[in-house]
């Protein structure tokens, strides 16, 4: 019988290769909402170096993402936000040269998301053309317009914060919450979820992240 | 005599057709969902992937699953719908987006616009505005002030911050004027009353035409 | 008040410029799960001319698309699929050189309208490299696979079959019958929406198509 | 001695390992999912948009919103999804779906298929046949007759007809052999008991070798 559900953190991010050093890592939510952070603490431990983390924004504070980069596990941020209120721990690293960035912008990191989940190796946007973010980039012009090219991202794996999961691996979200998560999901070798609740069987019109994409998921129950 | 914030915001707010679907950037833009007419509908977008953004909701009683750009705490209003980043970014760069509304440290005569960047220690952060200002149907622009704090003019031949985009802002909303981005130049279209022809133009850095039923701006 | 819903097909397809000689005109629908048949039979008595048609399937008999094809209205498909048990018309029309026919991968057909919708003008898929129907387009290299260069699809005009459409124009789908519907709503400058109940209001999570791909729709009631 | 398209059948099915996605092509393959063992639940995915396909329903009682990709009434499990062409192609682009199961004119010992077009008269119909080939982790083909009617073998050096895919093909499953498509060429795996190595051979257009366990397939 299929059930993607496991019991606890420990189940979840055992046997899996994917969790390696050198490893790239998608970390859904933007801002507070849809963070899968209670993963991203059950992974610090493992120790990992040189992840590439790819994440809207660069974590606040020691927890969650702030903690990864703060133990030192990764050594590149691929993000659209890199700074809050919050976000000095990156922020020093970044400023003494000892953490790698590049920022992209949020509709380009998306669907270069996207891509890379649906076999799409590059594709163009008029995003960024002209700016210091296309240096280096190949350009073209389509119909008059000049465009850039931009290449698919492809995980080792995604973390993933969802509403609901059954044990097919559906998931749905809770209103912004959703963000880049299902995009996320579809783009990993391994896609490990987080959900708030564990439920029989979500109505198949209602399924956002079809369980295909799902690898396992762990119930952390309604966030306070 | 200026306009203050309030009095932009419901300028910018009564030059939005109704039915349109407009962005809102971060910041002073946002203020413009408050001056609504009551005679019109519209949909707010929000990058983070809702259409029907409703008001901000009081400190403590925020829902934090559901939040704007800014990552404020915010309602959502019947008809909205949820959606994710790639779908959402879709709608920018698609063009469905009617009208981007974003602030800027600088605006070019030529409509590049810088508005994300300014060189320094901290780490570059871009967010949303690259893929607002390339993909909106229309980019317009608010100042809260015309000029910076020590007198530059905001509104220029060419910017010299690293761009957001290229040749894409229409129109710049700011507290002395409203303004035209044309293939033939900056056309002011409404100045504040009492404010000279050539005191705006010394306050702008690039050459100004005036439209030929060039209107007033009154503070509230 | 924003209210997308018109009480008829004449208001549905009155004053509309899109709606013209040379037109795109998008067809949603997978074999007769989806098909916007009731506007393409509304469409038909406006005698376009060279309109170039997108949908997966060719039509069957002489209602909805066979119609328009028999009428002379077409003068290319862009198809997946241009050939059924009942296709008669346009097989006649082909064999004789009497429309053209650009046949294309159904994923690749999807993601191309999905690019044009979502403002990507092109993109590069493994799909059909090394067969008749990527010759004379660009092929390129990423990481030792070769991939084929396709361009994105605009439309003038969109015609979509959905379940049930509220006043803002949010739209639901039935089961299969989702289909291409609302992949081609985000790409056409006009669309146009058949739906079979106009509800009060869609619940937020549960919208597949937002109303802001929507231009008009009309209720067409249950199909029987 | 040969196997009937319900053996075939019943042998794909046995491989399919618990868990998988499985796209069934028009035909032949769509009888895989009637053979599915009683201890595996694995999902069938169609490409206009479901996962978690189940058995066609009696004629008759049909929802035709319901179907599946060859345009019959069919029913949906528990677990399963609906969602739209593009994201049900990006499910078989992006290497999600773990098996294509297709029919084909010819398979070559370089992975290469043929099972979309004969030039003809009629227009050229594709379907999503590329897709799946060029997508799918691995593509197994199945033939209900390893040759044609005329005697010609179907697993050739070089396919003639116009290419599916390049490359893509790791198994072939006929009505007298499970043959493997390796780097090295192609080797068999099983065959049907009472038939000689070399008549295999003189059936096939390829060089053939054989697995060291090469089993027998036995007709039910």
């Amino acid at each position: 019988m299929i059930d993607k559900r496991v019991k606890d953190m420990a189940a979840l991010i055992a046997d899996c290769p994917d969790l390696k050093d050198g490893a790239i890592i998608l970390l859904g939510g933007f801002g507070d909402a849809g963070v899968a952070e209670r993963l991203v603490e059950a992974i610090c431990p493992l120790g990992l170096r040189n992840l590439t983390v790819v994440s809207n924004g660069a974590g606040g504070g020691d927890y969650g993402l702030g903690r990864l980069i703060k133990e030192g596990c990764v050594s590149k941020l691929v993000s659209t936000f890199p700074r809050s209120s919050d976000s000095k721990i990156f922020e020093d690293l970044y400023a003494a040269g000892e953490i790698e960035l590049e920022t992209v912008p949020q509709g380009t990191m998306a669907e270069r998301i996207r891509a890379g989940g649906a076999g799409i190796p590059a594709f163009y946007t008029a995003t960024a053309y002209g700016t210091l973010l296309a240096e280096g980039k190949e350009t073209r012009e389509f119909e008059g317009r000049q465009y850039v090219m931009e290449r698919g991202i492809k995980a080792d794996v995604a973390l993933v914060h969802a509403a609901a999961g059954d044990r097919w691996g559906n998931l749905t979200y809770s209103k912004t919450a959703r963000n880049f998560n299902p995009v996320m999901a579809t783009a990993a070798s391994t896609t490990l979820v987080e959900v708030r609740q564990f439920v029989d069987m979500i109505p198949p019109e209602e399924v956002i992240t079809p369980g295909i994409f799902v690898d396992r998921m762990v119930e952390v129950g309604e966030l306070t | 005599m200026k306009l203050s914030a309030a009095d932009i915001a419901q300028r910018v707010a009564n030059d939005i057709a109704g039915g349109s679907y407009v962005n809102l950037g971060i910041g002073m833009p946002m203020l413009v969902g408050d001056y609504i007419p009551v005679d019109r509908e519209f949909t707010l977008h929000t990058e983070n992937g809702m259409l029907g953004m409703g008001p901000a909701v009081p400190e403590g009683s925020e829902d934090w699953d559901l939040i704007n750009a800014g990552k404020q705490g915010v309602s959502i209003l019947p008809g909205g719908a949820f959606f994710h980043h790639a779908d959402s970014f879709g709608m920018i760069r698609g063009g469905h987006i009617d009208i981007s509304i974003l602030g800027a440290y600088e605006v070019a005569a030529n409509g590049d616009i810088a508005n994300w960047h300014i060189p320094g220690p901290r780490p570059p952060a871009v967010g949303g505005a690259m893929d607002l200002v390339a993909g909106a149907k229309q980019v317009w622009v608010v100042l809260s002030s015309h000029v910076s704090k020590n007198g530059a003019p905001k509104v220029v031949d060419r910017c010299t911050l690293p761009l957001t985009g290229v040749g894409c802002v229409k129109r710049v909303y700011s507290d002395l004027a409203v303004i035209d981005i044309t293939p033939e130049g900056l056309v002011v279209v409404a100045m504040v009353e009492g404010l000279g022809r050539d005191e705006l133009q010394a306050q702008t850095g690039a050459p100004l035409t005036f439209a030929a039923d060039c209107g007033n701006l009154k503070a509230a």
